[in-house]
């Protein structure tokens, strides 16, 4: 078994294939795999399905997102809980290549989103939620009544690869994840074929993290790349507040 | 409309949403003006903050200087953590959601109908949309309460009779804070709990597109 | 909202009803409850529904078990993955109950009970899963093909009270568990309206638990109560081995 | 039958189907015999052991007096870690197993059928049965191997033409390690990989319920 410690991004993802599906993990800044995605964009893998929570774009200042990856003409379909912004204001970069038809998106509600990833590391190829009963979201879909109330059938979502970003790692591949940083890396990793994480710390020897500490297993992980300093690595920016126009 | 000025604020908004919270219960705050609850005063009350991105027990949005770029709450703002904080992942922070611990979520909205369905996640052109967690959390809260504006920028009416745009959930609202006061959706029409500071009834019936009712 | 300190097992069971429907976490020693166990054998609540992994007994030294609570009169039915030992040359305390039919048995695959329990705390009602299909548990049951694979519908598995051991809790009622006396416990916490913890080190103040580390959220425990030294609490002993006869 | 005693010990057993892992495999043993296979000697292989109660990556059975009486493998044995291991819930640990991590499950039987059916839950008698982890594993590894002895004690065989017992699943297992050798399920009868010390074919002929083939 080869050591799972990769020397570069591009290392790290250059066996990715034209028309792989992706997942990558973040909620706003914390848990964003900034550098593999600038990585991607590089590598230029095209006709790409991908997942995450949102396009992104929202938030300044801008940070790799999807949306750059659609910029550069590498996307297929995304599919996440936003594909466009909440605020009447805003437009998300991704919105019209989305409106003009060059990008496909499916639209999932974050709950559900979380789940059938977590479906599809768990073995579970289908299951039942309340969420979007009744809303344009169900129209046309398989629905079950259970004791009473309506659910919609949901199908697990398989990844190829997932894009993870975490605190801490050791040799063997187990995650730490910071606070807000966990979000969806974990239930990522577990849906994905190959999981790859960028990591803020010097990877650990295995051993060095207590076993009832673990986040994410190694047997999730297959692949570690530790995140050099600004500039040459990304890292999370603070935040800037947007005046209410 | 000039009684608007008058009206609550965007913090008395929140703040008399957060009046409403019982002692021990699970909050979600959802993006917008519903995450200033968590900077409420809410006195000897014990109330658990939980964040769909897998905080349960954050505290205020975090002091100048004192920002950990890695703790945000559902608006991505850095927050604080209060004693007896955890954070769990994404698949089981919407299991707490879906699982119907949370006590209540306060969330924005375009739209709420008379009828308690309510719309925030398409606002009506083009396609797509911004859902996050709203579906979840509208679905399986024990109670939705929502904070908006009562009209929208051109004056229109946001407390309609039946939503226009593609809803969120259906029936679930509860209780509706807005700059001219507390609202709960009756069934035909809208009930007044509250008015704002200096706001007028005849203020409130001209900007409310369904009827009002005792 | 009261504190989650109980004084006794006694007290923090003594709300049970006639007919509760009970979990109870613990693989063999650790993890398992035996206090509470013994608190519910001397509290008397009958017709009870009792889920756990196993119905005990099978391990020497034996400590309460659920087939205690069978020999008690106090059972109506369990549910788990064992209702008679694996060795042939071993009876399980409770086979006898269920040949009888005095009690019922509902006899689970133990990833199926994990996951069931799972889905109740996570608001999914049912799901499908690949174990048991072809097999005699799946006769007569409902089945869906997905992907050219046979799976078979499983429904959540709510219960009204845990009862959970933990190492570490705090007055939150965050919990942390050693190795692998996490087994169910977390996830029949979730699964329940009630749970209720004994806790082996003294209860740590609220905060004194790092976010990170928390395996279950307070939000999902409502009552704990301090294991006393020995002879007074019940602590896991080391197993006898058993010579092959 | 008197060619048994000249046969694998159980160590040996479980040594010979621990010599079948490949480098970097992730190994669910089950409880009984399958457990001896974490004290056998894998040399420079990586091997990461799974006990369905959620420990990954354990090692030895525990030295008596360094015993950690709340670490367990599936058989309520004391275990030791290996550098790199960590621990899950009942739930997450049967999620590794459903989805597909798992690239071996080592298990007791009691009969196998020359179509790959197994059969370990029910021995016949009575209601109910011992099923606990072995049909999620039975189902979802991406290999079975089982370790069993190679006739029951009053000397009927166990591995037959077809299952009497219930079956945990079908068509699934891949190998068998008894007493008398290691055997491949080929269908119409048994494949003969490989014959215990001292044993001869026509023991195992005499032994096997079902047909041995090339």
């Amino acid at each position: 078994m080869p050591g799972k410690q990769f020397p570069s991004f591009a290392a790290a993802v250059a066996d990715i294939p034209d028309g792989a599906t992706i997942a990558f993990g973040g909620f706003a800044m914390p848990g964003t795999p900034f550098n593999l995605i600038a990585a991607l964009a590089e590598h230029g893998a095209r006709g790409l399905t991908l997942i995450a929570n949102t396009t992104g774009g929202a938030q300044q200042p801008r940070m790799p997102d999807i949306g750059m990856l659609v910029e550069r003409g590498q996307v297929r379909k995304v599919i996440c809980a936003f594909t466009a912004a909440t605020r009447a204001s805003d437009v998300l970069p991704f919105t019209k290549y989305y409106e003009s038809g060059e990008v496909e998106a499916e639209l999932v509600p974050q709950g559900t989103l979380a789940e059938r990833l977590r479906a599809a590391g768990a073995g579970i190829p289908a299951f039942y939620t309340p969420t979007a009963v009744g809303t344009e979201l169900a129209e046309g879909r398989e629905t079950r009544v259970i004791d009473g109330r309506e659910y919609l059938l949901e199908y697990a979502l398989p990844v190829d690869y997932a894009f993870l970003r975490a605190r801490r790692a050791d040799t063997f591949g187990n995650l730490l994840f910071h606070r807000s940083q966990r979000n969806f890396n974990p239930v990522m990793a577990t849906a994905a074929r190959i999981a790859i994480a960028e990591v803020e710390e010097p990877i650990l020897p295995a051993g060095a993290i207590d076993p009832d500490a673990v986040h994410t297993s190694g047997i999730f992980v297959h692949r570690l790349v530790e995140i050099p300093p600004p500039p040459a690595g990304l890292w999370p920016q603070k935040r800037q507040e947007r005046v209410r126009p | 409309m000039s009684d608007v000025a008058k009206g609550f604020t965007r913090q008395q908004m929140a703040d008399r949403i957060a009046a409403e919270f019982g002692d021990g219960w699970i909050v979600n705050l959802g993006v917008g003006l519903p995450t200033l609850c968590s900077n409420t005063d809410i006195g000897d009350r014990n109330i658990v903050y939980h964040s769909e991105n897998g905080v349960i027990g954050y505290g205020a949005i975090a002091a100048p200087g004192e920002e950990d770029l890695n703790l945000v709450n559902a608006g991505g703002q850095n927050v604080t953590l209060r004693p007896g904080a955890a954070v769990v992942h994404h698949a089981d922070s919407f299991a707490i959601i879906r699982g119907g611990r949370i006590d209540v979520t306060v969330m924005g909205a375009y739209e709420v109908a008379a009828n308690g369905d309510f719309a925030n996640w398409r606002i009506g052109r083009g396609k797509g949309g911004g859902i996050g967690g709203a579906m979840d959390l509208a679905a399986c809260a024990r109670r939705v309460f929502l904070i908006m504006e009562h009209v929208t920028r051109s004056g229109a009416p946001r407390l309609v009779p039946a939503c226009a745009l593609p809803v969120t959930a259906r029936g679930v609202v509860k209780l509706v804070a807005t700059d001219l006061g507390l609202f709960e959706p009756a069934g035909e029409g809208f009930r007044v709990r509250e008015l704002a500071p200096g706001v007028g009834m005849d203020a409130v019936r001209a900007a409310t597109g369904a009827p009002l009712v005792a």
